[in-house]
């Protein structure tokens, strides 16, 4: 028995996680590319900026803005994610450059118990469940209905997605980019700069993180719980090849249909059987194709 | 005219407490292609990554002694600001972005160098490479790879290009096509060379001025010719004793003790 | 957050001073000493240490926030309003705060710290599933050990306490009122099926709802729901065309599954359980008219915003006031924080200065069973009088339901479920 | 037994890329060859699909008169065919001596029980395996090196491990990539005395690959010349050096 | 070797204790070890804790320091050893009765199950290498998890019967002495053999997989075997220290061991340095671990705790200066910044 209007809502509902989760993944794929480690402070920069727009959209409201609450909290959060990005780079990963990645994995780690501070400290008394004050718009589009919280999460995540990946794969900056990552010595010897790029980047992934957190805290709410969903988007991220920047999408959408689709069909036998399914799916992938779908194969040769 | 680059008794000490470069001076004036020569581990890598500040980023170090450049002192410099500056340096073992193709190679050098950087540079060099423009360059033959590793110093433009072994692991017939581009290179485009290289004949077949360095000391130098002629560097660096009986199968029964050190 | 302010500190703030049964910090007689010493000169004032353990930074730290500031609100209210055993000594609560971010393993490790290094007579505890799992340390160990928790499994357990009835009652309650709205209409469970705390009146609103005649479909949700999770649940469920939906997770979860509701139109009545609703609920749901008469709670106690002048009340609001707590944020949770030291305060008043200090605990737990037989507890207006009594710690059965009317939160009942143990109900189920 | 290694017919491709192409060569007990090309010819491949790293496409490799195309590479070692490598691919995070002892592995003859409890056997084994990499230690005077960390050693005292790692094995058949690269003179003595010495007093055979002309002359019996991955020329050293396809691919004019 | 003191067989080379300073270490650290019990259950507590921590991360140090295989399994592997004790604790009162002691049986059998899980666990690691092999081993988190909560452990709550934690008098549940010197010479014993293991050959075979598998495979090393050993011998680190989990917390649930628990123990090993297997857990461990139930007292001393919103958040602040701190500092771990110290010592007073 498969009801035709459920399935259309739920094929909606998991694109836009799954969007979110691209968005949410692109952090660790940029990172990756420049410093080859993985940013175990990610999820902390996306729970200080669903945070920070809370706090600065309320206070926005409390002084009669509350119409452009949201939307100049965004923007707060955004600057504050990639100036955290951006301090990180310089704090942690520049000195560990030329460490072994595993250096610089354990240091984001503390980094990311700063960060989880430093947002319960914005926070304050908002450090609780909450919600954006979003426009009580609904569209119906037959079965499915779209509401602010969607537009919200697709404008935000997409936009970040479209945007970064434009940088990206599309400019020679991106090309200069994976040079810095794969061998930043000999990327400084050929005149790169290596320090901008990387701050670059650093601050880039920082900058998506946060839109993306507001993206997926429009779509779960504000929680103090809200970082556990970014160590499923890296998921998404290695579903797509660490390395790769426009891959992360079909990750993303891939993480988001199986955790989704699984969550609802085996409903009655395994409930709540997403999350393994999103891994197991993420396993089986990565068993036929070791780098990801759209990752670059390590060159080996003896 | 003050040399292009002084090199003035430094110290380099690796972290935490290796001490390499035991106080050594080279002067490389403006267009001119100096050698330096040496045995393995004696320091020539160390000496061209303490003028182009990467010993840094193997946390290193020079502790003692000064470098000018143009005037200017850039020991200790952040290398990404000492290739600003022109001084270029290519890797020993084909330093090349081995994930990235050719092409993104260059796209990915000649981003940092704006307009400035004329990425047919490469292919005129180095024609070969332009079949191959599509393979990533961890893919490439040796030769392929040192080629490409000098197409993208020429992208900067170096006023001081350094190259480290650029021979290494490379057929004859390459090697010599590969010094062939060096001579090319400072001849059409009038580019300082600094050359660290084991392949001493090569070396010197092109080189002005040679020093010779072991265990961090300089231990000789001289201009070329000088040094080919001299018995000792024919020895232990040219080989040429084969004339008298030697050769590598005969170095089992007899070898000589160096004098120096 | 470590050492409460009930230390020599805040016994020398001036308020204590000024008043005239305050004792100067050097004539406290430390509890070990008291003990340890001649019983025959009775010590003027004694300090008792207390543990809190709470989540101000882990997962159910959108709630937990609320409770401790409630619970640290009681702790330095009541010390310094004073709190006296029936023989007139003074007793200083002094608390160690720990956050324990819902880790079992760091509530185990702060457990021992508390027990070893700070040896509390009693803990004012969180979590279902940490406090379950203490709950048999607790009782070899002699702590009385009060939750948050409201877990059916805790009734029987002999040192743990909590000022309203287990979950499961709550439910009960919750199913009766819905079968008074309509009787044998189709009830919808949405839950985490993976959870303790969420599965834990799941048995005992199935024997309820099997009594009343309600038909029961399941439909996982999960605790950490997005939107889309919970827009499935929901679309699950109109398969189903419920009347009702009982919704057992957290208040983040349950008003996600709201909003869905809300979002394709399905007029069921939603009834959360405690720790699933309060006053922010129709917000986060974020179509609070739409979900007018659509959307409920269950509450063993009325809510502080609607009672403020009451017996009971007041004391939380003059709390709140002498701490600089602000009106708004005396809400529910506050609440919960705040009557759960309360009851420790009670079980010291029940008992004398010589028990406490000798029987610890076990003196508080004894002060607590008195009022099986004796004198019950009330702890003023907010919850009927209590009896706990030895085996069976359930002290009232009635809870609220609180119905959100589109402008306002209205208290039905209260309503006490009757024809089925929905204590027993639980516990045959998860076998314990 | 005339041949301890025969290589017949090995293609190999990479994608579209042919890396091998029907190239073979056959070595006689105590013999030295020297395989030689252009960069890019196809040699490092021969290599590892001797040693087993890559499957050729076609053709078969026999050791010792058993065919060894589908056996794991890291049962070949444990016949008695040992390599060393083109660039350096020691295990850099360990010293010297634990470098040359990883190689032993295959001759392990305890169990992880054993070595839990560092058992009689554990250690009877231990002890025969560092005096064993003492030996080649001895041979190729590494002591001032033993216990340094490889990572941060000069490339040539990393081509000397990778050797003493290859000789501790007591191998029938080395397999050499380029042993002379990035050698100073003097050094290349040192090893070529090194590769003199056991091939003459334990009849240990080499396959050398080689861009160094005069050391290819002076040591080796026989050389097969490689372009695009096809053997063009074979033979005695001075005959093959003087064959007009070498000269126009490999040594240029 | 420093000059004058001679070994006259190789194997005195690789012996643990080659200097009379590590016989006088090893001397002190039993002695205080013996003697911690008198400083109170509390320290007896954080002491059982932080072994328990310790000998977890041990194993993983042999899976992912030694043989370079990250795993993120870990936690689930210590559920896998627990749950191994409990529930076949449960099957026994089922079935005739709980004899006494039992569960102390059970701790080599829960090593052994878990080592088996662990097997599969390791399964990927033939195709798959680094952060990829890492979202692998969550996957076995994610699904081990599940079979937990619904299969294992639905009720998210089991408990030891005190029966089966008495020998001869002795209650080795919850803590205490009996409990402390069992876990603290496991510890031992654990952490004597991964240094054994880690200098035989077999380590030796571990740590060249990791820094080079394809010429590991070349030079005779069979990767495939090495990389299953070295999950399985993590993992039955894991299996032990979660016997040994259950004992102490007599009763617990899933939620111990979930993916949290497995990035802890990561994170131990990476900050203590993953390259030493037996130093880099010990310091990891102190610092991560039982720093953070240390850090309240302290953080609640500091000036000003309040402004920055309450001890639990600057404790957060602090905790996280720490490891950065430690780590961009000496990149190689903890185990890096005692080698300093050790070699600021040698060669002073020339520090250079
Ligand atoms: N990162 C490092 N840390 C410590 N010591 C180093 C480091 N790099 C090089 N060394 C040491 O410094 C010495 C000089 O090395 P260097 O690479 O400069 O020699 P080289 O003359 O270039 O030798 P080669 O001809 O083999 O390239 C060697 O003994 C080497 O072990
Ligand atoms: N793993 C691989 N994947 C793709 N192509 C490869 C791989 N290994 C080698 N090749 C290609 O196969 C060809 C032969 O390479 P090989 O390394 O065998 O040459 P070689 O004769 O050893 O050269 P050199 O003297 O420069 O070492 C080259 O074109 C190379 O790019
Ligand atoms: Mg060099
Ligand atoms: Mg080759």
């Amino acid at each position: 028995m498969v009801d035709s209007a459920a399935l259309a809502v739920i094929t909606f509902q998991s694109t836009v996680i799954g969007l979110v989760f691209a968005a949410l993944g692109l952090g660790f794929n940029i990172v990756y590319r420049v410093s080859k480690s993985i940013n175990l402070a990610h999820p902390a920069i996306v729970l200080l900026a669903v945070y920070v727009t809370l706090v600065a959209s309320s206070y926005l409201a409390s002084h009669g803005l509350a119409s452009l609450g949201f939307a100049l909290g965004t923007l707060v959060a955004a600057v504050v994610g990639f100036a955290t990005g951006v301090a990180m780079e310089i704090t942690i990963a520049r000195p560990l450059r030329g460490r072994p990645p595993v250096a610089l994995i354990a240091a984001t780690l503390g980094a990311y118990y700063i960060l989880k501070g430093v947002a319960k400290a914005v926070a304050r008394d908002m450090w609780t469940t909450a919600s954006y004050r979003l426009p009580g718009i609904s569209i119906s589009l037959g079965p499915v209905v779209v509401d602010a919280t969607d537009i919200a999460a697709i404008v935000l995540a997409g936009g970040t997605l479209a945007a970064l990946i434009v940088l990206h794969r599309f400019t020679r900056l991106g090309v200069a980019m994976r040079a810095v990552a794969e061998d930043p010595y000999g990327a400084s010897a050929y005149g790169l700069p290596v320090k901008t790029l990387t701050m670059l980047s650093w601050g880039l992934a920082g900058l998506a993180g946060a839109l993306a957190g507001v993206a997926l805290a429009s779509k779960t709410g504000v929680e103090p719980s809200i970082d556990l969903y970014v160590l499923e988007a890296l998921a998404a991220s290695l579903l797509a090849g660490l390395d790769s920047v426009a891959g992360i999408v079909v990750g993303g959408l891939a993480l988001g249909f199986v955790r989704q689709m699984s969550n609802y069909f085996l409903m009655s036998w395994l409930p709540g059987f997403g999350d393994a399914a999103a891994f197991i799916l993420m396993l089986l992938v990565l068993l036929v194709k070791p780098y990801g779908l759209f990752g670059t194969e390590r060159i080996e040769r003896v | 005219m003050p040399p292009l680059l002084e090199v003035n008794n430094i110290e380099v000490v690796y972290h935490p407490y290796i001490l390499v470069l035991k106080g050594i001076s080279i002067s490389v004036p403006e267009k001119s292609i100096v050698a330096v020569l040496g045995p393995n581990g004696a320091g020539k890598t160390t000496l061209l990554k303490s003028i182009s500040g990467l010993v840094k980023l193997d946390r290193g170090r020079v502790t003692r002694g000064w470098i000018k450049y143009a005037g200017m002192r850039i020991e200790n410099r952040d290398p990404e600001d000492v290739s600003r500056l022109g001084v270029i340096y290519v890797a020993e073992g084909r330093r090349i972005f081995r994930e990235l193709t050719v092409e993104e190679n260059i796209e990915a050098v000649a981003y940092a160098w704006g307009v400035l950087a004329d990425p047919e540079l490469v292919y005129r060099y180095f024609p070969r490479l332009r079949a191959r423009r599509r393979s990533r360059a961890g893919y490439l033959s040796g030769g392929e790879q040192q080629m490409l590793a000098i197409g993208l110093a020429l992208l900067a433009k170096p006023r001081l290009l350094m190259l480290d072994e650029p021979s290494l692991g490379l057929a004859p017939k390459v090697v010599h096509e590969v010094y062939e581009g060096i001579k090319r290179l400072h001849e059409e485009e009038g580019v300082t060379i600094l050359l660290a290289e084991q392949n001493a004949r090569k070396a010197l077949e092109i080189a002005d001025y040679g020093y010779i360095i072991e265990n961090g000391k300089i231990v000789m130098e001289g201009p070329a010719e000088r040094l080919r002629e001299d018995k000792d560097v024919q020895e232990f660096y040219l080989g040429l004793k084969k004339a008298e009986g030697g050769g590598y199968r005969a170095a089992k029964w007899y070898r000589r003790k160096k004098r120096w050190v | 957050a470590g050492k409460g302010a009930a230390s020599p500190t805040a016994t020398a703030s001036p308020t204590a001073a000024a008043s005239p049964t305050a004792a100067s910090p050097t004539q406290t007689a430390s509890p070990t000493q008291a003990a340890g010493g001649s019983a025959a000169s009775k010590p003027k004032e004694i300090t008792i240490p207390v543990g809190l353990l709470v989540d101000l930074s882990g997962p159910t730290s959108g709630v937990g926030r609320g409770y401790a500031r409630g619970a640290v609100a009681a702790f330095k209210y009541f010390n310094e309003k004073g709190i006296y055993t029936k023989d007139g000594v003074r007793v200083k609560l002094e608390y160690y705060e720990r956050d324990y971010g819902y880790n079992p393993t760091r509530a185990v490790q702060y457990y021992k710290e508390f027990r070893d290094k700070y040896h509390v007579y009693a803990i004012v505890g969180w979590g279902t599933a940490d406090t379950e799992k203490l709950s048999t340390q607790t009782a070899k160990d002699k702590i009385l050990y009060i939750s948050a928790s409201y877990s059916a499994v805790l009734v029987t357990r002999p040192y743990n306490f909590f000022p309203a009835p287990d979950y499961s009652t709550q439910a009960c309650a919750a199913v009766t009122w819905m079968a008074q709205r309509k009787p044998h209409g189709t009830l919808v469970l949405l839950y985490d099926h993976r959870v303790e705390y969420s599965k834990s009146p799941i048995p005992a609103i199935k024997a309820m709802a099997k009594k009343l005649g309600l038909k029961v479909y399941e439909v996982d949700l999960p605790l950490a729901a997005t939107d889309a999770d919970a827009e499935a649940a929901i679309q699950k469920a109109m398969q189903y065309h419920p009347d009702f939906l009982w919704c057992g997770n957290t208040i983040s979860s349950c008003s996600r599954a709201a909003k869905a509701m809300a979002k394709y139109g399905l007029k069921a009545v939603m009834v959360a359980n405690v720790w699933g609703f309060d006053e922010r609920f129709p917000s986060l749901a974020g179509a609070p008219e739409k979900l007018a008469n659509l959307v409920a709670g269950v509450s063993p106690w009325k809510w502080p915003e609607y009672m403020k002048d009451k017996p009971g009340y007041r004391e939380l609001y003059e709390a709140a006031r002498m701490l600089g707590i602000p009106e708004k944020d005396v809400n529910l949770r506050f609440m919960q924080g705040f009557i759960n030291v309360w009851l420790l305060v009670k079980a010291i008043e029940r008992t004398d200065s010589k028990t406490l200090l000798q029987k610890k605990g076990e003196a508080l737990k004894e002060a607590l069973e008195s009022s099986c037989n004796g004198e019950p507890i009330k702890l003023g207006d907010i919850t009927p009088p209590m009896r706990y009594c030895p085996g069976n710690h359930l002290p009232f059965r009635s809870s609220y339901i609180v119905v959100w009317n589109g402008k306002d939160f209205v208290f039905e009942g209260p309503i006490t479920p009757k024809g089925v143990d929905c204590v027993k109900a639980t516990l045959k189920a998860s076998g314990g | 037994m005339d041949y301890v290694l025969e290589v017949e017919d090995v293609r190999v491709e990479f994608g579209g890329i042919v890396a091998v192409d029907g190239a073979g060569f056959r070595l006689r007990p105590g013999q030295i060859l020297a395989l030689i090309g252009p960069n890019g010819a196809g040699k490092t491949s021969l290599l590892n699909v001797v040693s087993g790293f890559y499957r050729p496409k076609r053709g078969r490799v026999v050791f010792m008169g058993r065919d060894i195309t589908r056996v794991p590479p890291h049962k070949r070692a444990a016949m008695g065919l040992a390599r060393t490598f083109q660039h350096s691919e020691l295990f850099k995070h360990m010293t010297v001596v634990e470098n040359i002892m990883a190689g032993l592995e295959p001759w392990r003859r305890y169990s992880i029980l054993d070595a839990a409890l560092w058992t009689g056997r554990a250690r009877d084994w231990e002890e025969w395996a560092r005096w064993k990499a003492e030996q080649v230690i001895d041979l190729l005077e590494l002591h001032r090196y033993r216990d340094s960390i490889v990572e941060g050693l000069p490339p040539g005292i990393q081509k000397r491990v990778d050797l003493a790692r290859a000789l501790a094995q007591d191998p029938k058949v080395v397999l050499m990539d380029e042993p002379m690269a990035g050698l100073s003179r003097e050094e290349k003595e040192d090893l070529a005395r090194a590769i003199v010495e056991v091939n003459e007093t334990q009849g240990v055979s080499f396959v050398l690959v080689e861009h160094d002309l005069e050391v290819v002359m002076d040591l080796c019996d026989w050389v097969v010349a490689m372009e695009s991955g096809r053997v063009i020329s074979e033979g005695p050293p001075e005959k093959v050096a003087r064959d007009p396809k070498v000269v126009e691919a490999y040594l240029g004019g | 070797m420093p000059a004058g003191v001679f070994k006259e067989r190789y194997s005195q080379l690789m012996a643990h204790l080659r200097y009379p300073i590590h016989w006088a270490g090893l001397v002190a650290g039993l002695a205080l070890l013996l003697a911690l019990p008198l400083a109170g259950s509390y320290a007896m507590s954080l002491a059982i804790d932080a072994a328990i921590f310790f000998v977890a991360a041990v194993g993983l140090a042999v899976t992912t320091g030694l043989a370079g295989q990250i795993s993120l399994a870990q936690g689930a592997l210590l559920g896998v050893g627990a749950y191994t004790v409990a529930k076949t604790l449960e099957f026994l009162a089922a079935h005739g009765g709980v004899p006494e002691g039992s569960a102390l049986l059970l701790i080599p059998a829960a090593g052994l199950v878990a080592a088996a899980v662990g097997l599969l666990v390791g399964l990927p690691s033939f195709k798959l290498k680094g952060y990829y092999l890492a979202m692998a081993s969550i996957a076995a988190q994610a699904v081990l998890m599940y079979l937990f909560q619904r299969v294992i452990d639905p009720n998210q709550g089991v408990t030891v019967p005190d029966k089966a934690m008495t020998l001869g008098g002795l209650y080795f549940g919850g803590g205490g002495a009996a409990l402390y010197y069992l876990t603290i010479g496991v510890a031992a014993v654990m952490a004597l053999v991964a240094a054994n293991i880690g200098r035989s050959s077999i380590g030796r075979a571990f740590k060249a997989v990791r820094d080079n598998d394809v010429s590991a495979s070349i030079v005779g090393i069979d990767v495939a075997k090495a990389k299953a050993l070295a999950f399985a011998v993590g993992a039955f680190y894991a299996g032990v220290a979660g016997a040994l989990y259950a004992l102490y917390n007599i009763s617990f649930g899933w939620d111990a061991f979930g993916l949290d628990t497995s990035i802890e123990l990561l994170a131990i090993v990476l900050v203590g340095g993953a390259s030493r297997i037996i130093w880099g857990p010990l310091l990891g461990v102190l610092l991560l671990h039982t720093g953070w139930s240390l850090l309240d007292d302290v953080v609640s001393g500091l000036p000003g705790v309040g402004l920055i919103g309450g001890a639990d958040t600057v404790k957060y602040l602090v905790f996280g200066l720490l490891v950065a701190g430690f780590v961009v500092g000496e990149p190689d771990g903890l185990v890096g910044v005692l080698r300093r110290v050790k070699e600021y010592f040698r060669l002073w007073p020339f520090s250079y």
